[in-house]
């Protein structure tokens, strides 16, 4: 069944880097699957780790947060809150019981649309192979 | 082992200061195997105090719960200190109280308790079943006194004590001004190895697990309300704009509910287990909180509630914090 | 009415005879014990299950946690009305009496100004068959409050488990009907079924430890409004909700409309005084704005309001809000000591 | 967010084929049409322009639009355009929201149905926060008419020129006792040839001046706070225990001193001395003696010879005064610029060359010293003088090595320097000119004369009989003990033939580096570096002077290798830039910042602790009688990056524009499944 699944992904882009380098990727014509959708926020920092558990809840099949580079951001310091947030995010959806393949996160920065492109390939293999979210769906229940 | 006369008799003195408004402590309960917190406003109340082994519920969660009421135009609000009687778990919960301002170190009169252990009503009641009268259970070495309905009973302390207790590496207030007792042997350690445990299953056996806890969920919200780190003004699992969960009951928001508790309480949980206790339904609460205790302590080194001027954790970072799932 | 028995390996087959009905009952899920659906080989709970009632009471059978009222599209202005759900006949079986006296009360107020389709139509379309005290919680005081270990007043049916047989007694037409739907599994009732039930009944009676004589509190209650008296429990209230989740006659629920991006669902759920959001204005103003107050109104409702408008006391004396109640709050206790609080001449707060 | 419900226009850009060639956006707009509170559904070929702009403002003035939303390119391409069509319109600019459905979708999306469900997904989520959008307003704050430049070497000095002449105050400082710079070193300037000093000097004397000029010397930055248009500085003037307004730069205290001439000159790279109390160079601004607390007698042993320090009793001014101390002065100003300049490479890390225990191997900027009529040898090219500088050779042989420090991993700087191409060149005219007979060759790797009248230089030097060799030497040793001469082995790459070359002189042609001691200055105002270590300007093309931090431009090599004529150009565009908030006296500060809602606030500060700006603080505030701790935004410093929110339990503080409210229901309308 996983070939017909096409996985539903939502991704927390910052303005500075990451959406940037996803801008990248189009303006060099890059092609990549369009399960990943982005939101973009200014900043790795700003992406609450409950958004997270609501884009689960929510339908998505899987996430990913992209930011820029430690060091490199144009906040100073943000992504290193968002890199020790969602470190431990991803442990407790784990020990939860979702598949960690759902939560995925990246550097990326403005100048690199090719890593972008390589980034969501790897996340829609990913969330592919963990398969539809189904645990704590919202649509399923008593409707 | 407390004195209960010399425990009643500094707080007599202590509520008798005028700086003080209410001292916190326990007192016999009208049933069962649990003492009643007791908040006390003046002396005429401090015969009830006591302190054994039924002494479980962490007072701290009451200077936190303390509401204040508008103060009427032309008078000024009381500002008078707080006296609580607290156990190993208790002052850890004040210390990460302290590190979050939730109220200054002034405020607050930490009579130290050293604790041996408290007991678990649950075990308790598999053991003796549904008593009425209060019960007392003093300590003595590895032995708990139990006295039910009217009879004495001796049982291997381990066996009756909560879990915690059976790894509480902080027996002895970690904050205080004053000890009322003598400090005990750390008599136990943590291996987390029921993180372990849990953790060897699939991931199918997990959800299979929480699935099954967490669709029994009245959400009731005990325990968060008993839950000292938990005072937000508003909590944003009860706000309504924006509704982060909504109010029905099912396996998704019962679910978002206590992933968001679990998530709120990474880095600030010091393991008193209220939570647990309190569930009606009996939902193992902690088994997410003891993750993240574990986790955090092997990737940053960090504890709560045992330094008021530690950065909290998730306020605070290392460049070379891991990262390894990170593409 | 019918007097029947039939043996405990039977329960299986009685289960199976009510084949027609949707069969509702305790059973133990995730180590607590819930009413719910029976499934195949699934056995309830009985005297033997050392239990004294459910965790959260059946009152979630008529009146579920979380009901859908309609369904809607932003944008649309025509509604979907769901239908009320329980249309099929449903038994509960095994429901203790306190717990059947409790929808009595309920029904006061869902058949008051505006009759509550929802709930009613559950309730018309529900057999109750109750199962008899054998051996009470420590916390139990049902007879203070007008029932007992084996009322049968508002039940349409009951059990007595008789360790090796269950001695059932139908009491309505309901009844009788359920019988008649077992005739093929139930025996007649004889004299020494009828006198062990009986004698059951009165050892569960004199089992019942506390007690609390409600004569004049419903009066008294109102004269404390803004007594301190109350302070010595709401002090150490958590204000959760354990007490008015679990509670058999607390019945009041939140209305809220849910957004699945542009569909949506109006939809009750169980709300309670407890919680500060309930009081809560919109303007921001909170007519009860400390646990005190709601304190007050959890006790003053059971004990003052609700007989006032219903003439009856709220309360079956079940025992659950002070089983559960983490910090020992006790129902008996503060009644006790309403009692002997004495009035000060001084303005409701 | 208005009350008044959402009347919104979804606006579907074909952008020629970019979009309309993927993207069903007939569809898209259909689809848009059908959704709750959209009004109107338009596609058309270019939004941006001017006839798609006027159609925005036509339907929010005619149809009463309160919201809109654009789906074309990316936000950060276009939002700023379609804010001003709201604006023109009367709408607030900021409840537009985007939808990027080129950038994100059309480019990148091959399946064209695929592409146009996705556009569809793209404007629901746009639509869930449209009208949750909230009003904001341009704050602004007033800009204190003064601007503090930090570095006065030319770049410095040229920009506080433009400044103080459009008549702003400008506070300039440097942390040698003389302004100048590396210019101030130099003999000549390629390719024009003019006397380096000659140009500057006048320069320095006006900025010396020059009444809206404070100059502060031999002074250090210790600490920058406040935000663009009121920064607030403390500036270290150290002490010169010369009392500068008595000095008169007679120089009896140089000579008199007991080090006199015994101490390296840092002017004079090292090549020639100075005194413990000294003027850097004879044209020093200001022309204040300066006591070198490191080599003072007075100073390090506590005495200076049995009757008390020389110059002291030397100086008729009485300017010496040896209980001086250091002092700290706070400035305001409403702009800043940094202008810190660059270190040369530190030749020592090639030790295959031999710098440093080879005499005869110098760098660029020694030989600057060495050829200048105002250096140690008066411009003679002598090698070999001895302690008192007398005596000395000329040397016969002479090679120049390009790229020494430059485009070279082996040292961790892959970047080119710019200007030793043609400053070695410039140096190779010099020897032709001042050594006719002398061998000359140029051992380079490319030889980069991309400005105004270099390749005509390069020509000129190349037809002067200098060599040019094709090849980066590996290794440059002594011939023999006895004599100068020094082998420098190369290899040709044009012809691709080993080479022995001999030379008594050896020029490296040392790039330009980061100043070694440039941390305090990032740190003080947080300032970020590209690879390359020198400081990141806040776009490669379009802001080249512009920092992350409003208010704060960078001119000069401190932002990478220039040579003067680019320095000074991007001097001048600082000192605009500045001018520009200067003279307008205003300045809109971010829209988009954290607010506070203050009864849901519980005090913890976590959000005071993640704030990268230091722009919320925890103050008290009365609860209803009740005294509480309360975070509090300063909207000035507040950047807007949402930290604060995901650091809060509460969502007491939220960033205006992504707020949880505004962001839960595009998580919702993208977690739905197409």
């Amino acid at each position: 069944m996983s070939e017909e699944f096409e996985p539903n992904i939502v991704a927390f882009l910052c303005n500075w880097c990451s959406y940037a380098g996803a801008d990248l990727a189009g303006t060099s014509r890059l092609k990549y699957p369009p399960n990943v959708k982005a939101i973009r926020v200014m900043c790795s920092a700003r992406v609450n780790p409950l958004f997270i558990v609501n884009a689960l809840q929510q339908g998505a099949d899987g996430v990913l947060i992209s930011g820029c580079w430690p060091g490199d951001c144009h906040y100073i310091e943000g992504n290193y809150f968002a890199r020790r947030r969602f470190m431990l995010m991803h442990k407790l959806l784990e020990h939860a019981g979702v598949d960690p393949r759902r939560i995925n996160m990246s550097w990326v920065s403005a100048s690199e649309g090719a890593k972008y492109k390589e980034v969501v390939e790897e996340t829609v293999e990913r969330v592919k192979a963990a398969g539809p979210m189904d645990q704590f769906r919202r649509r399923q229940l008593n409707w | 082992m407390v004195d209960s006369k010399k425990l009643q008799e500094k707080a007599r003195e202590i509520l008798e200061r005028d700086d003080v408004r209410r001292l916190l402590g326990w007192k016999r309960p009208t049933y069962g195997f649990e003492a009643a917190p007791a908040v006390i406003k003046d002396a005429s109340g401090v015969d009830d105090l006591l302190f054994d082994a039924t002494c479980v519920n962490n007072l701290a969660s009451f200077i936190t719960l303390e509401e204040k009421p508008p103060v009427p135009r032309g008078e000024e609000p009381d500002t008078r200190k707080t006296a609580i009687m607290a156990k190993g778990c208790d002052s850890r919960a004040i210390v990460q109280q302290l590190a979050e301002k939730a109220y200054g170190r002034d405020d607050v009169i930490v009579l130290g308790i050293p604790c041996s252990g408290v007991i678990d009503r649950r075990k308790a009641g598999e053991m003796f079943g549904d008593v009425s009268a209060p019960v007392a259970a003093e300590c003595e070495g590895d032995k708990l006194i139990l006295e039910v309905d009217g009879e004495k009973k001796e049982v291997d302390r381990k066996e009756l004590m909560m879990d915690k207790c059976l790894r509480c590496r902080y027996p002895n207030p970690v904050i205080s001004d004053e000890l009322l007792a003598d400090e005990v042997e750390k008599f136990a350690d943590d291996d987390f190895s029921d993180v372990a445990r849990f953790e060897k299953q699939s991931q199918e056996d997990k959800w299979a697990f929480f699935d099954e806890q967490f669709s029994k969920c009245v959400r009731c919200y005990s325990c968060r309300n008993v839950c000292p780190m938990c005072y937000c003004v508003e909590c944003i699992v009860t706000n309504l704009k924006p509704q982060w969960t909504r109010r029905s009951t099912d396996i998704s928001e019962n679910t978002a509910y206590h992933l968001q508790r679990a998530w709120h309480l990474t880095g600030r949980c010091i393991e008193c287990m209220e939570c647990e206790r309190v569930c009606p339904v009996d939902i193992p609460l902690m088994t997410l909180n003891r993750r993240m205790t574990r986790d955090i302590k092997e990737m940053f080194d960090y504890e709560p509630g045992v330094d008021p001027e530690a950065e909290p954790l998730l306020a605070s970072y290392n460049p070379q914090d891991p990262e390894e799932y990170i593409m | 009415m019918g007097d029947f028995k039939f043996a405990r390996e039977k329960m299986a087959d009685v289960l199976s005879g009510l084949g027609e009905y949707q069969v509702l009952a305790p059973l133990v899920t995730g180590d607590v014990v819930r009413f719910r659906e029976v499934e195949e080989s699934e056995v309830p709970v009985g005297e033997r299950g050392r239990y004294a009632n459910s965790v959260v009471p059946p009152k979630e059978l008529m009146f579920p946690q979380t009901e859908t009222l309609f369904r809607y599209r932003l944008g649309d202005t025509d509604i979907d009305v769901s239908e009320p759900a329980g249309d099929t006949g449903r038994v509960v079986l095994g429901i203790r009496p306190c717990d059947a006296q409790a929808f009595a009360i309920i029904d006061k107020l869902f058949g008051w100004d505006y009759p509550d389709p929802y709930y009613q139509k559950r309730r018309e379309n529900t057999t109750l068959v109750g199962l008899a005290c054998g051996d009470p919680g420590s916390n139990c005081f049902c007879t203070s409050v007008g029932g007992g270990p084996a009322s049968e007043e508002y039940l349409d049916a009951i059990m007595y488990d008789l360790d090796d047989k269950f001695y059932l007694k139908t009491i309505t037409d309901k009844g009788e009907e359920l019988a008649r739907a077992l005739s093929g599994v139930l025996e007649e009732a004889g004299d020494a079924e009828k006198k062990a039930a009986e004698k059951q009944a009165d050892e569960a009676t004199s089992k019942i430890g506390r007690s609390i004589d409600t004569e004049g509190i419903p009066e008294k209650l109102p004269s404390l409004y803004g007594h301190p008296f109350w302070e010595q429990f709401s002090d150490r209230c958590l204000g959760c909700g354990i007490c008015t989740y679990l509670c058999p006659t607390c019945h009041c629920f939140d209305i809220q409309d849910e957004m699945e991006q542009f569909d949506g669902r109006r939809a009750r759920m169980w709300d309670t005084c407890m919680f500060k959001e309930y009081s809560l204005h919109a303007s921001g103003h909170n007519p009860r704005p400390t646990r005190k107050e709601r304190t007050r109104n959890r006790i003053s409702h059971k004990y003052s309001y609700f007989p006032e408008n219903f003439g009856v006391i709220a309360c079956v004396g079940c025992g659950r809000c002070i089983n559960y109640c983490p910090v020992n709050i006790d129902i008996l206790d503060i009644l006790t000591k309403s009692r002997e609080a004495e009035v000060k001449e001084e303005k409701p707060a | 967010m208005s009350n008044d419900r959402p009347r919104i226009g979804v606006y579907v850009c074909h952008c020629g084929t970019n979009i309309a060639g993927v993207v069903d956006v007939k569809a898209v707009a259909e689809h848009a049409s059908g959704l709750p509170g959209v009004e109107l559904a338009r596609d058309y070929s270019y939004m941006c322009s001017d006839p798609g702009q006027a159609m925005i403002r036509k339907d929010i003035e005619e149809k009463g639009l309160n919201r809109v939303i654009v789906a074309s390119c990316s936000p950060r391409m276009h939002e700023l355009t379609f804010r001003g069509a709201l604006d023109d319109a009367g709408l607030n600019p900021y409840y537009l929201e985007m939808a990027n459905i080129r950038e994100q979708d059309s480019w990148v999306t091959e399946d064209h149905d695929l592409a146009t469900d996705k556009a569809k997904k793209l404007v629901d989520a746009a639509v869930a926060k449209v009208s949750l959008l909230e009003a904001l307003e341009q704050k602004e704050v007033d800009v204190t008419p003064a601007c503090l430049i930090i570095g006065a070497g030319i770049a410095g000095i040229q920009a506080a020129l433009d400044i103080a002449d459009a008549g702003f105050r400008v506070y300039l400082v440097d942390k040698d006792p003389s302004v100048g710079g590396h210019m101030a070193q130099l003999d000549k300037t390629f390719p024009t040839l003019d006397c380096s000093a000659c140009i500057l000097t006048p320069k320095m004397v006006d900025v010396g001046n020059h009444p809206n000029i404070e100059l502060m010397t031999y002074s250090q930055l210790e600490n920058v706070e406040g935000f663009v248009g009121n920064f607030k500085a403390a500036i270290r003037k150290k002490a010169r225990y010369v009392d500068a307004d008595k000095c008169t730069g007679c120089n009896l205290c140089a000579e008199s001193c007991r080090l006199a001439n015994r101490i390296p000159s840092e002017f004079e790279e090292g090549i020639g001395n100075r005194s413990a109390i000294y003027l850097p160079f004879p044209q020093a601004v200001p022309a204040i003696y300066t006591v070198d607390p490191e080599r003072c007698l007075q100073l390090t042993k506590g005495k200076c010879g049995k009757e008390g320090p020389a110059c002291a009793a030397a100086c008729a001014a009485d300017a010496v005064d040896f209980e001086q101390e250091d002092e700290v002065v706070e400035v305001d100003a409403g702009t800043i610029i940094v202008a810190t300049g660059y270190d040369i490479f530190d030749a020592k890390r090639k030790p295959e060359y031999g710098y440093g225990d080879n005499d005869n191997v110098i760098t660029g900027l020694e030989f600057e010293r060495l050829v200048s009529a105002s250096g140690p040898t008066e411009g003679h090219i002598l090698l070999g003088r001895d302690k008192k500088g007398e005596g000395g050779w000329e040397p016969k042989k002479v090679a120049f090595i390009h790229c020494v420090g430059s485009r070279d991993e082996s040292v961790g700087n892959e970047y080119c320097s710019r200007v030793c191409c043609m400053y070695l060149a410039k140096q190779a005219h010099l020897i032709r000119e001042k050594l006719p007979d002398a061998e000359i060759n140029v051992f380079y790797m490319d030889v980069r004369a991309f400005g105004k009248g270099f390749e005509e230089f390069y020509d000129r030097v190349r037809r002067e009989g200098v060599r040019y060799i094709r090849g980066n030497p590996s290794e440059i040793y002594r011939k023999g003990d006895d004599d100068h001469t020094m082998i420098i082995k190369v290899e040709d790459t044009l012809t691709s033939t080993p080479l022995e070359s001999e030379a008594d002189l050896v020029v490296l042609g040392v790039g330009l580096e980061p100043r070694r001691d440039n941390r305090e200055i990032i740190d003080i105002f947080k300032l970020s570096q590209s690879a390359d270590g020198f400081y990141l300007e806040a776009h490669p093309k379009l802001r080249p002077v512009d920092t992350a931090s409003a208010g704060i431009f960078l001119a000069g090599c401190c932002q990478g290798p220039k040579d003067i004529p680019d320095a000074v150009a991007q001097a001048k565009g600082a000192a605009s830039s500045a001018l520009i908030l200067l003279a307008s006296g205003r300045v809109a500060v971010e829209a988009q910042v954290a607010f506070v809602s203050p009864d849901e606030c519980r005090g913890c500060g976590f959000c005071v602790d993640v704030c990268p700006f230091g722009a919320i603080e925890l103050v008290e505030e009365n609860r209803m009688g009740n005294i509480v701790g309360v975070a509090e935004v300063n909207e000035a410093l507040c950047k807007g990056c949402g930290s604060c929110a995901a650091a809060c339990l509460s969502g007491a503080i939220q960033p205006k524009s992504f707020r949880d409210e505004q962001i839960l229901p595009q998580i919702a309308v993208l977690g739905v499944k197409i």
